[in-house]
C-alpha cells in the first residue's frame, strides 16, 4: 500500500517535470493530464471518492480539452 | 425584517435573469445594474441605524454559527456596501451611453452582468463571516475584473488582463494555501471562532499563514511590491471599469487584508510589528512611486 | 537574473511551508467541525453522503458563490473571443462513418451516466459538478467525432439562468419559510432512498444542467472555428 | 518506512505546489505559465484533502450501516476542494481565451517580446 502510494507520488512528480522542462507545449499539455490522473487516484486512497470523481473528469478530462483546443489555435512550440 | 443576506442574494439573481430579460427588450438589459444598486442602497441604509447599535449575525442554512456560513453585518460592512452600491449605482448610470450598442447582442448582456457580478463579489467579501467564503467571493471580484479589463478586446486590454490574471491567480493560489494551515490549525473557518482559538497558540505559528494571508490579497490591493499589473490594467479597461477597480477593488483587498490582521494579530497582541511593517511598505511605495515620475 | 531571485523567492516559501506544516501532523483527527457534520448530518439534513450535506447545506453558500464562478467563466470567455473578425470558413473535413456513428450511439449514454451521477448525489458518490463535468464531455464527444453539429448557444444562455434562478429561489425560499437563507425546508424522509434530504436533490439537478452546459458552452466557444 | 508512510502525501503536495510556482516564475510562454497554474492548483487541493486525512480512515458515506462514525475522515477538506476545483478551471477556461485572443493580436505567446506598455 506505501509502496503502491509512493510510487504513484513520483510519477506525479515526474510527470510534473516533465510538464515543466518539455518545449513542445501539446507534451506538456499531456504531462499535466497525467499529474492530475495521479493526483485522483491519491485522492481515492484519501477516502475522497467525490474529489477523486471530480479531479478525474474535470481536471484530467476537459482540462486538457481545452489546453489541446487552445493550443491547435495558437502555435504548438513553446 | 431585513436580512442582510438579500444584498448578496437579489443582486446575484437579478445577473442571472438578465439573458432572460435579453429574450424579451434589449432596452431593459441596461436598467438591471442600475435596479440592483439601487435596491442594495436602499437596504444599506435601513440596516445603517440597526447595525450601529448592535452587528447583526445572520447564520445561512438555520444551524448554529460555528458550523456553518455566517454574515458578519457590522458598522465597518454596511459602510461598506453603502459605499459600493453608491460608487456603483453611479458609474452604471454613466454606462448607460458609455457602453454602446454593439453589434453582437449578447456582449452587452455579458458586459452587464460581468459588472453586477462584480459588485456582488464586493459586497460579499465586505459582509461575510468565514474564511473560505471570503475568498469564493473575492474570486468572484478577480475573475469578473479579468473579463472586464479584456472586454474591448483590443492590444493593450488583452496583454494587461493576461498579466493581471497570471499574477493574482498566485496570488489566490497562496490566499488558498493559508486557508489551508489556518484549517489544519483551528479545525474551524470561521472568523470569530478562529479569534476566540487564537490566543493558544504563539505568534510564531500564526505567522506564515498571514504571510500568504497578506501576500495573496496584496496582490489585488495592489501594495507596493506587488502592484505591477495596476498602473496597465487601469489604463487600457474601459473608464467604467478603470473607475471601479480603483473605486472597489483595491479597497476590497485592503479590507481584506485589515480584517486578517485585526482578527489574527490584534487579538495576540502583536499589533504594532504588523502596523510598523504595513507603514514602512506604503511610504516606500509612495516613494518609488514618486521617482518613477 | 530572474532565475536567481525566483529560487531565492521558492526557497523562502519553502521553509515557511515547512515550518508550519509540521505543526500539523498527517492523519491524525483533529477538527471539531468536521466530527460535528459525521455525527449529526444524517438527522439534520437526511443525506447519507456527508460531503453532499457539507456542499449543499452547511456550506450551501459558497456553492451559489462557486456556480456564480463557472457562470462568470463562461460569460468572460465568451466575451473575450466574440469580437473575432469572422475569417473565411475553412472546409470541414467530415469524419469517416464509423467515428460518427460511434459518437452517436455512445451520446446518450454519456448523458445517462452524467443525469444519474448528479441524481444520485446524496446516496453515493458524484453530484452536480461531477455529472455536469460528465455531460460535457459527452457534449465534447459530439464535436470531435461529427464536426457539422452544432448547438444553439442561446439554449444555453436559458439553461444557465434558469439553473441559477433555481439555487436563489430554492434559498430566498428557505428564507420565507423559517428566516434562514437555504434552509432545508422540505420533509428530510428516509435516508438511502432516492426521495430524502429535502432540497438537495433539486439543488444538484439544477446544478447538474447549469454545470452541463456552461461547460459545453466553454467547449462550444473554443472550438468555434478553429 | 515511517517517513514515507507519514509524509509522503505532503511530499507529493508541496512537490506540486513548488514545480508550479517555478514554471509561472521562469517561463515566459504564456500556455505554459497556465500549465504551471494547473499543476499549483493540483498540488494546493492534494494538500487540502491530506490536512483531514485520518489514518485507517473511511470516506464520509454512511453507504453500509454498519460504519463508525469516529473513523471517518474529515468532510470540510472534501467539500472546500470540489469548490476549489471549479474555480481553477473557471480561472484556466478564461486564461485560455486570453491566450488565443493575445496569439490573434501579436502572432506570438513570449511575454517578453508583449511589451507594447510602460510595465
Amino acid at each position: 500500500m506505501v509502496f503502491f502510494v509512493t510510487f504513484t507520488v513520483f510519477v506525479m512528480l515526474v510527470c510534473a517535470v516533465a510538464a515543466c522542462i518539455l518545449r513542445d507545449l501539446l507534451d506538456a499539455a499531456i504531462a499535466a493530464a497525467g499529474v492530475s490522473l495521479c493526483a485522483a487516484i491519491l485522492f481515492y486512497f484519501l477516502q475522497a471518492p467525490d474529489v477523486a470523481m471530480a479531479e478525474a473528469s474535470i481536471g484530467a478530462a476537459l482540462v486538457t480539452a481545452i489546453f489541446i483546443i487552445a493550443i491547435r489555435r495558437t502555435k504548438r512550440e513553446e | 425584517m431585513v436580512n442582510p443576506v438579500l444584498l448578496i442574494v437579489i443582486p446575484l439573481g437579478l445577473a442571472f435573469s438578465i439573458p432572460l430579460f435579453g429574450f424579451i427588450s434589449r432596452r431593459i438589459v441596461k436598467l438591471i445594474p442600475i435596479v440592483g444598486m439601487l435596491f442594495n442602497l436602499i437596504v444599506s441604509l435601513i440596516l445603517i441605524p440597526k447595525v450601529l447599535n448592535k452587528p447583526i449575525i445572520v447564520s445561512l442554512g438555520g444551524f448554529p454559527p460555528p458550523f456553518c456560513i455566517n454574515l458578519f453585518a457590522g458598522p465597518v460592512g454596511i459602510i461598506f456596501s453603502f459605499l459600493i452600491s453608491l460608487v456603483g449605482l453611479l458609474v452604471s448610470i454613466y454606462a448607460l451611453d458609455y457602453i454602446k450598442v454593439q453589434k453582437n447582442r449578447g456582449r452587452e448582456e455579458s458586459y452587464h452582468m460581468l459588472y453586477l457580478l462584480l459588485l456582488t463579489g464586493a459586497t460579499g467579501v465586505v459582509l461575510t463571516g468565514d474564511i473560505f467564503n471570503l475568498f469564493v467571493f473575492y474570486e468572484i471580484l478577480c475573475i469578473s475584473s479579468y473579463a472586464l479589463v479584456a472586454y474591448l478586446g483590443d492590444k493593450p486590454g488583452v496583454e494587461s488582463a493576461s498579466k493581471y490574471l497570471i499574477q493574482g491567480s498566485i496570488g489566490s493560489s497562496f490566499v488558498l494555501i493559508g486557508i489551508a494551515f489556518l484549517y489544519g490549525k483551528f479545525g474551524t473557518l470561521n472568523m470569530a471562532d478562529i479569534a476566540r482559538n487564537i490566543n493558544s497558540p504563539t505568534f510564531e505559528q500564526v505567522f506564515f499563514p498571514l504571510i500568504l494571508l497578506i501576500t495573496g490579497f496584496g496582490i489585488e490591493a495592489a501594495i507596493f511590491p506587488l502592484n505591477a499589473w495596476l498602473p496597465d490594467a487601469h489604463s487600457s479597461a474601459p473608464s467604467t471599469i478603470s473607475a471601479i477597480l480603483s473605486g472597489i477593488a483595491i479597497k476590497i483587498g485592503i479590507y481584506a487584508i485589515a480584517r486578517m490582521v485585526i482578527y489574527l494579530i490584534w487579538s495576540i497582541k502583536y499589533f504594532p510589528v504588523s502596523f510598523t511593517v504595513r507603514a514602512v511598505d506604503s511610504i516606500s511605495g509612495r516613494i518609488v512611486c514618486i521617482q518613477s515620475e | 537574473m530572474r532565475n536567481i531571485i525566483s529560487i531565492i523567492l521558492l526557497i523562502i516559501i519553502f521553509f515557511a511551508v515547512i515550518f508550519s506544516i509540521s505543526e500539523i501532523p498527517f492523519g491524525i483527527p483533529k477538527t471539531k467541525v468536521g466530527s460535528y457534520y459525521i455525527n449529526k448530518g444524517i438527522d439534520e439534513t437526511g443525506a447519507v453522503n456527508v460531503v453532499t450535506s457539507v456542499v449543499l447545506n452547511y456550506r450551501g453558500f459558497d456553492t451559489l458563490g462557486e456556480v456564480t464562478i463557472l457562470f462568470i467563466a463562461a460569460l468572460g470567455l465568451g466575451a473575450v473571443l466574440a469580437t473575432i473578425e469572422r475569417k473565411t470558413k475553412k472546409a470541414i473535413i467530415p469524419s469517416s462513418i464509423v467515428l460518427s456513428t460511434g459518437c452517436k450511439v455512445f451520446f446518450p449514454f454519456i448523458l445517462l451516466l452524467g443525469t444519474y451521477i448528479f441524481l444520485h448525489g446524496h446516496l453515493t458518490p458524484g453530484g452536480g459538478f461531477q455529472g455536469g463535468a460528465i455531460i460535457a464531455s459527452g457534449y465534447l464527444l459530439v464535436y470531435l467525432g461529427c464536426p457539422k453539429r452544432r448547438i444553439n448557444q442561446n439554449h444555453f444562455k436559458i439553461i444557465e439562468s434558469l439553473g441559477g434562478l433555481t439555487f436563489v429561489i430554492i434559498g430566498l425560499l428557505g428564507l420565507i419559510f423559517g428566516n434562514y437563507f437555504l434552509l432545508n425546508f422540505l420533509p428530510k424522509g428516509i435516508p438511502s432512498i432516492l426521495f430524502s434530504a429535502g432540497i438537495i436533490p433539486i439543488i444538484y439537478i439544477a446544478i447538474g444542467f447549469k454545470v452541463g452546459s456552461e461547460l459545453a458552452g466553454v467547449i462550444d466557444n473554443l472550438i468555434e472555428e478553429s | 518506512m515511517i517517513f514515507l508512510s507519514n509524509y509522503i502525501y505532503y511530499t507529493g503536495a508541496f512537490g506540486l505546489i513548488f514545480i508550479g510556482l517555478y514554471i509561472l516564475l521562469t517561463r515566459h510562454n504564456l500556455i505554459k505559465m497556465i500549465i504551471g497554474l494547473s499543476i499549483l492548483d493540483t498540488g494546493v487541493n492534494l494538500l487540502l484533502i491530506s490536512i483531514g486525512y485520518i489514518k485507517k480512515g473511511t470516506a464520509p458515506i454512511f453507504s453500509t450501516p454498519n460504519l463508525n462514525p469516529q473513523n471517518m475522515v474529515d468532510p470540510v477538506p472534501q467539500a472546500l476542494v470540489l469548490t476549489a476545483i471549479v474555480i481553477s478551471v473557471a480561472v484556466l477556461a478564461m486564461a485560455l481565451s486570453l491566450a488565443i485572443r493575445l496569439y490573434q493580436h501579436y502572432r506570438t505567446l513570449d511575454m517578453r517580446k508583449i511589451k507594447e506598455q510602460r510595465w
